[in-house]
């Protein structure tokens, strides 16, 4: 029982509210130490990370007795790599907001805190009802950042979103009441927490619905397609760094959710909808990639290629093994690791090209600018999952674990790793490369914009160096959620299940890690 | 006297101030008849007071009287800001609320 | 033991510390410094080579596996990558060969370029390539070389658009790099296959197992070896992903030599070799390989008789004689294929660095039709020319005579339907006769051309304006072209050292595997081949004279043909072409493989990604659902909204309203 | 007695009670209610609640009415038109559910069957209803109630005079353009209380004088 996790939650809020109270011109910089904490708490969870075992840090409380709902706080597997992402995206972000000038800035480094503190709430949450808080927080103070500081046509883009998420939302909290309340039908103690919640297993049928309705608002918030309606104007209404933050982080917290709440309060309903699900992120990957190689803009070329990374994502989810979940949970950390940089360096391309967002403008940007293209280069060769980047690995884990359920689909998908390399070389050459546009100016990196991206790029190429430092810590936790599935599987079918087993020494086929 | 006239009586007063309220058109006078249902509850409840020998009733209709003094205030306040502002003495001339 | 590995890691690093010593300090190193430090680190990587090799032949001859690791990459759920490296006698071989030549290249190029303004980036991106290459053929498990395997697709693609500015080379770039990801999807799939069966992706482990897991001619096995091929072809430019390649010609020449010659492309014949546990279990993605690399050897040597640019000419021998490789690593002839791919390093990227030179000379210009009479003005370069052509065609004694003969040799002795890769073998030997000293004979003989007859008064042609040769596009600034100077290896003594050993190994390498004379590679790789079915086989004498008798008829033969046509009567090549029109223009147009690729892949997939951009975003996203939800919020609204009049009585009278129902609900209550 | 002080003070309290609905003129109308409230206030002596019949008098008909006067006069006592804008419907709907309304009221209070209704009430005595009794009950039972409504008081004259105040100061649209937390101290529109009663205009003139040396002065 510690109070470590509180104090990392709610630091950079703390601050945010301090920071409503100081000069206009210190406003950025409180935030900036706000989140500057939170990272170095971050940095000394992975640190001090025990990857064997299971929920470290643990704080619990009860919040509202009556309804049964805690407020339990726990690092493990599964959340500690995206703790650190949001930390360091938050930083990052905020750091590039301070580079910038912002009207009333004190609000909106107020609503930067507070959006992290949502997240990381999200996040840390070891109980339903505490994460559907978090989860729906998430939403206000991005849909002001959106709507008060956005671009063109900012108001529309924010009614759309914020109508599909409040929708999604609404959703998840019918579905997060009724699995606490039909979870304590043979108990009378109500409880929330996820501990309790995996020991009282749901009957099928009230499973199936549940599971749609966290499905259909995980989805939203991806976005998959179909459900990516909002996407489109959204990204090219958010205010830069806050579109780092939304693509980067908030996306995976919805990848995240599949993980802690689908996969083992919901087996049964997991195991039925996986092809519905696997069908949904094959979509995406190949829709998001067509779209990608054919728009023009260079933020919807991202915002597409995101739509297809997360059906990678979504993928090795619902391989629901801990091969898929391993990789599903590392690509998660790497493609937001990977994806904030590419729309600080879009940000930057359009600031070169008189502010159009068209490659269409573009060309020969990277003429007088070599280290700028040198961290385009790196970035769009980790976008698009190079053998080499931590992406691939992910890719690697992501694809095998269909693999092994279902050849068909794993082939198909990765035809999306082959559309990934074209339409990242085209936004990186039709920008960089090429002939000069009518109204571009090439021109190297600031030092603040530097100051911003070198680190980034640096931490690419270290966890793509060493990407069992993730995948270490995160094993234990993906073959614990994944469990249930597998048990319900191993149960119905036996052991041997499919002929992709692999092998043990004697040559039989293995029954699957529990 | 039975109490239950009391209590008709302020039945009666009730009736009338909400019909005022429905039916007239200036803010002032609409005030006016808001103090008359106020009133009308102030003797009913100064009436049970008296019917249970209770003082509490009594607190309550003080209370109410604060409470309504409060109200004609505000109220009043509002009316000389429109009026500064030119705007119509007229509740149906302000639709702001219209969708 | 130890030594061995660390000589191993260090011929890996050597390449990377320069690459990164030059990209971050490479501007402020004086003039061709950054050429100096990258070949320096070539140079240091090569004798690190030598090391391993020496401290390999110290061990036993059972003991010639070492596995060096570093820490663990991917390990867990199952998937056990380390950071390996495999250094074996097939690596160390390969690890020589790829550092000897970019070290020479290296050399080379520390000329060639000197007028880049892009120098720095060229060693850097350079040593980046060497770096990766190394990496895929020391790997020690299939993500490592999955990794290599991309690397190099990288760094070729950075090449090959190396002048950045042109159009042309950025869209063969992409190109390149869009089919060698096909090639590593093909490979990770592959991959797959057999990992789901072997549990585990380290080589030794999976060669271990496979004969314990699959029977031969699993299915499994076959889908996955198949799928390795894709990897294979997509990298080795074979049928039908071989498009790149005459068009990564649009690289800076010294790149054409190194990575689409010498190193890179063959990466898919080191692939076959390394695999060969597995491809002798699945026999018939063996045969598949075997089948393609003769259809290319074919299909490429015809193209290359009817191409006038000059690269390409080289480029489609080049694809020709990987398929070669392709043919004799996947029938069993593991050692015969290392070793031409080993003789084709040298002169085939002496034939590369002898045309850079000439294109140098020619401004440029890469166009046969506009060259000719270059042998008294270039007469170093000429002379290496012949020698590389020589080899090339096959002619005793030269290298390519040897290792290419031992090929077809050993394809014979297989028998059965090899019989006909036997006959196609000689058949493309006699085109790469005649294709090659077409382009000797172009470009060297006839009337001297006005920058031969410049170059022969001591002055270097330069044109007044600078154009993409491929487009007539003007250079529009000083950076992503070519530079204003060119350099030819008569003037550059640096060029001539490159070309001059390389012109050396091309006459001697042969020596090395004189058959029933010489067995050097054959003894050198046998560890690594211990365990094949295929690779200790003796030649009947019959079919070895034979064969060599035939190879060097059919080779020369090829040479005089050429002779007979270009430089005896050249109306007979008019002639020709138009007697045989169809088929000419079928060559021209290259078989219709870009037009056929276009059609079946690329425009599909713009059209998909049309009609979802501009239908299916539009209608059914856009409109039925983002529509959809609006209209229904939008019709609740107004719904809502006629109730709000405005009016503050109506309110007033909705409260009372509402009193009353709620006192009449409690009254009928009670 | 009783009987006859209460008809004529229920009689007096209606009508007046209709007076203020039916007239047209606002001033009139006031003066009804004030007739209404002083007959309002017998019924409450009648029930004996002697310090609410005080308080009545002297707080509501003469305090709160003057209030109403003088604005009446301030804005302008003009007949108004009686029928609405809105749809004579709206009027006829209001009948009924006025009339409803009555009938429920009686129906429930003197239908409810509570024993006393028709009594005089609980004996009570003699002190029952006196300031001291009252007085005693603010200050003890009802203590918190008590100073909750006399904040309340405070607020209500604090956002009259906000209301009401003469404008000046910052135009809106340069109010409209900075935000900070202190505008929940402060809200956009109000300005200062000195603005409020019409004494200093604008707060940055006033500090503007404070040069350093006079700071220095002071301290």
């Amino acid at each position: 029982m510690t109070l470590h996790l509180s104090i990392m939650l709610w630091l950079p809020l703390a601050l945010g509210v301090l920071g409503l109270f100081a000069p206009p011109r210190l406003a950025g910089r409180i935030a900036l130490v706000g989140t500057g904490l939170a990272l170095a708490y971050a940095i000394t969870y992975v640190v001090d990370f025990d990857a064997g075992g299971g929920l470290q840090h643990l704080t619990d409380e009860t919040w509202i007795g009556e309804l049964g709902i805690s407020y339990k706080l726990a690092i493990d597997g599964l959340n500690l790599l995206l703790v650190a992402l949001t930390a360091i995206l938050w930083f990052t972000c905020t750091l590039w907001a301070n580079f910038h000038e912002w009207e009333r800035p004190r609000l909106f480094y107020f609503h930067l805190a507070l959006a992290e503190t949502a997240v990381l709430g999200a996040l840390l949450a070891q109980d339903l009802a505490l994460f559907v808080v978090f989860f729906d927080l998430m939403l206000v103070p991005f849909f002001f950042l959106t709507g008060m500081w956005g671009g063109a046509r900012r108001v529309q883009a924010t009614m759309k979103l914020v109508i599909y998420t409040l929708v999604g939302s609404l959703l998840m909290l019918t579905a997060a009441i009724a699995t606490g309340v039909l979870a304590a039908q043979g108990d009378p103690a109500l409880s929330f927490a996820f501990s309790d919640l995996a020991q009282r297993p749901l009957a099928e049928s009230s499973q199936r619905w549940i599971f749609l309705f966290f499905a259909a608002a995980f989805l939203v918030k991806m976005p998959a397609f179909p459900l990516h309606g909002w996407m489109p104007d959204g990204y090219r209404a958010m205010p830069l760094p806050v579109l780092g933050l939304f693509s980067g982080v908030l996306s995976k917290v919805a990848a995240y959710g599949f993980l802690r709440i689908c996969l083992p309060l919901f087996p049964d309903a997991s195991e039925q909808f996986q092809m519905l699900l696997l069908l949904i992120a094959l979509a995406s990957i190949l829709y998001g990639s067509a779209m990608a190689f054919t728009t023009t803009e260079t933020r919807l070329i991202l915002g597409y290629s995101s739509v297809a990374q997360l059906g990678f994502i979504t993928l090795g989810i619902f391989a629901l093994n801990a091969q898929g979940a391993q990789g599903a949970l590392l690509q998660a950390f790497n493609h937001g690791l990977v994806v904030a940089p590419a729309f600080f360096i879009v940000a930057l391309l359009a600031a070169r090209s008189q502010g159009s967002q068209d490659i269409r403008d573009m060309g020969g940007l990277g003429m007088r600018a070599p280290v700028l293209a040198t961290l385009f280069l790196i970035v769009a060769f980790a976008t698009l999952a190079m053998p080499g980047s931590a992406n691939f690995v992910g890719e690697f884990y992501i694809l095998l674990g269909v693999f092994t359920e279902k050849i068909v689909i794993a082939i198909v998908a990765s035809a999306g790793v082959v559309m990934a390399a074209f339409y990242t070389l085209r936004l990186f050459i039709t920008t960089l490369h090429n002939r000069t546009g009518a109204r571009v100016e090439s021109q190297e990196l600031s030092f603040g914009e530097g100051l911003v991206l070198v680190p980034l790029v640096l931490l690419i190429l270290a966890i793509a160096l060493y990407p069992q430092f993730g995948l270490k810590r995160s094993e234990q936790a993906v073959t614990r959620v994944t469990a249930p599935v597998q048990a319900g599987i191993a149960e119905r079918v036996g052991p041997g299940w499919t002929r992709y087993a692999p092998l043990d020494a004697s040559g039989t086929p293995e029954v699957r890690t529990r | 006297m039975a109490i239950g006239w009391f209590l008709a009586v302020s039945a009666l007063i009730f009736t009338i101030g909400a019909a005022g309220v429905l039916t007239r058109r200036s803010p002032l006078v609409i005030l006016l008849c808001l103090e008359l249902m106020l009133n009308a509850a102030n003797l009913a409840l100064i009436a049970f007071a008296r019917m249970h020998a209770n003082h509490d009733g009594q607190i309550f209709a003080v209370i109410v009287m604060v409470v309504a003094a409060c109200e004609v205030t505000v109220g009043l306040g509002v009316i000389v800001a429109m009026h500064r502002r030119r705007l119509p003495i007229d509740v149906d001339e302000m639709q702001e609320l219209r969708g | 033991m130890t030594s061995l590995k660390l000589f191993a890691w260090l011929t890996l690093l050597f390449p990377l510390a320069g690459c990164i010593t030059i990209a971050l300090l490479g501007r402020m190193l004086p003039g061709r410094g950054a050429g100096y430090v990258g070949t320096g680190a070539l140079a240091l990587s090569f004798g690190s080579a030598v090391g391993a090799l020496l401290a390999l032949l110290d061990q036993d001859e059972h003991h010639r596996q070492v596995v060096a690791v570093a820490w663990d990459y991917a390990n867990s759920a199952g998937v056990d990558a380390q950071l390996s490296l495999l250094v074996d006698p097939l690596s160390v071989f390969m690890i020589l060969v790829v550092s000897g030549v970019s070290t020479l290249i290296h050399l080379y190029s520390i000329s060639y370029l000197d007028s880049d303004r892009g120098y720095v980036r060229f060693f850097a991106y350079l040593n980046y390539f060497v770096f990766s290459m190394l990496l895929l053929v020391l790997a020690g498990n299939f993500l490592i070389l999955i990794i290599g395997w991309a690397f190099v697709g990288a760094a070729s693609y950075l090449l090959i658009s190396y002048w950045y500015r042109r159009t042309t080379a950025t869209r063969a770039g992409t190109k390149a790099f869009v089919i060698n990801v096909l090639g590593d999807v093909g490979l990770v799939l592959g991959t797959f296959f057999i990992f789901t069966h072997v549990g585990t992706v380290d080589f030794l482990a999976t060669f271990e197992k496979a004969p314990e897991v699959f029977e031969s001619g699993d299915g499994d096995l076959t889908a996955g070896c198949i799928l390795l091929l894709v990897g294979a072809f997509a990298k080795s430019a074979q049928i039908p992903l071989h498009t790149w390649l005459p068009d990564a010609m649009e690289g800076p020449t010294p790149v054409s030599a190194l990575i689409h010659a010498a190193t890179m492309v063959t990466a898919g014949v080191y692939l076959i070799a390394r695999m060969h546990p597995l491809f002798e279990l699945a026999p018939t993605a063996a045969g598949v390989g075997a089948v393609i690399g003769c259809l290319t050897l074919l299909v490429a040597g015809t193209i290359a008789i009817a191409v006038t640019d000059l690269k390409r000419v080289i480029a489609y021998s080049t694809m020709s004689q990987i398929g070669y490789m392709i043919m004799a690593v996947s029938a069993g002839a593991y050692a015969a294929g290392l070793f031409h791919l080993m003789t084709h390093a040298f002169f085939k990227a002496l034939l590369f660095m002898a045309a850079g030179s000439v294109i140098a000379a020619m401004a440029g210009q890469q166009d046969l039709d506009r060259m000719g009479g270059f042998k008294r003005a270039m007469p170093f370069t000429f002379g290496c020319m012949v020698i590389g052509g020589l080899a090339l065609a096959g002619v005793p004694p030269f290298s390519g005579f040897f290792s290419k003969d031992e090929i077809l040799l050993l394809i014979g002795d297989r028998g059965g339907w090899y019989w006909g890769l036997y006959v196609a073998g000689y058949l493309g030997a006699f085109l790469t006769g005649i294709y090659t000293f077409r382009m000797i004979f172009r470009a060297f003989y006839g009337e001297p051309v006005p920058e031969a007859r410049e170059l022969e008064q001591g002055h270097m042609h330069h044109p007044e304006v600078h154009k993409n040769p491929a487009d007539g596009e003007v250079e529009d600034t000083d950076v992503g072209f070519p530079g204003p100077e060119h350099h030819i290896a008569e003037r550059e003594p640096s060029m001539k050292v490159a070309m001059g050993v390389l012109a050396l190994l091309a006459v001697v390498g042969g020596f090395l595997q004189i058959p029933k004379v010489t067995h050097v590679i054959d003894h050198f790789l046998e560890p690594t081949f211990e365990d094949s079915a295929l690779y200790h086989r003796e030649l009947s004498d019959g079919l070895l004279g034979f064969g060599l008798l035939l190879g060097a008829a059919v080779g020369i033969a090829g040479i005089v043909v050429a002779y007979l046509i270009w430089i005896r009567n050249p109306q007979i090549a008019v002639r020709v072409r138009e007697r045989l029109a169809p088929l000419h223009r079928l060559f021209v147009n290259k078989w219709y493989f870009d037009e056929l690729i276009d059609l079946l892949v690329v425009r599909p997939a713009l059209w998909f990604g049309a009609w979802a951009q501009q239908t299916f975003e539009r209608v059914f996203v856009n409109g039925l659902l983002v529509g959809g939800t609006t209209g229904v919020v939008r019709a609740g609204s107004s719904a809502v909204r006629a109730a709000q009049t405005g009016f503050l009585r109506y309110y007033a009278l909705l409260i009372v309203v509402g009193m009353v129902v709620l006192a009449l609900y409690f009254l009928l209550n009670t | 007695m009783g009987e006859v002080l209460f008809f004529v003070a229920g009689i007096g309290a209606v009508a007046g009670a209709i007076g203020v609905v039916a007239v047209r003129n606002p001033f009139y109308s006031v003066l009804a209610l004030v007739s209404h409230l002083l007959c309002l206030a017998a019924l409450f002596l009648l029930l004996r609640a002697e310090f609410v019949a005080a308080a009545q008098v002297v707080v509501y008909a003469g305090a709160v009415m003057v209030l109403y006067v003088f604005v009446v006069a301030y804005v302008g006592g003009r007949d108004e038109p009686l029928g609405p804008r809105a749809g004579s419907g709206l009027r006829a709907v209001s009948a009924i559910f006025g009339a409803a309304l009555f009938l429920e009221l009686c129906v429930a209070t003197l239908g409810s069957g509570l024993q006393l209704i028709d009594s005089d009430g609980t004996p009570a005595p003699a002190s029952f209803g006196s300031p001291e009794e009252i007085g005693s009950l603010l200050l003890t039972k009802f203590l918190l109630p008590f100073e909750v409504a006399s904040f309340l008081l405070l607020i209500a004259a604090v956002g009259a005079v906000v209301l009401a105040r003469r404008r000046g100061g910052l135009t809106a649209v340069e109010e409209q353009a900075r935000y900070s937390a202190m505008d929940i101290l402060r809200p956009a529109y109000t300005g200062t209380m000195a603005e409020g009663v019409g004494g200093r205009h604008t707060l940055p003139e006033a500090t503007v004088t404070n040069t350093p040396q006079e700071a220095e002065d002071a301290s």
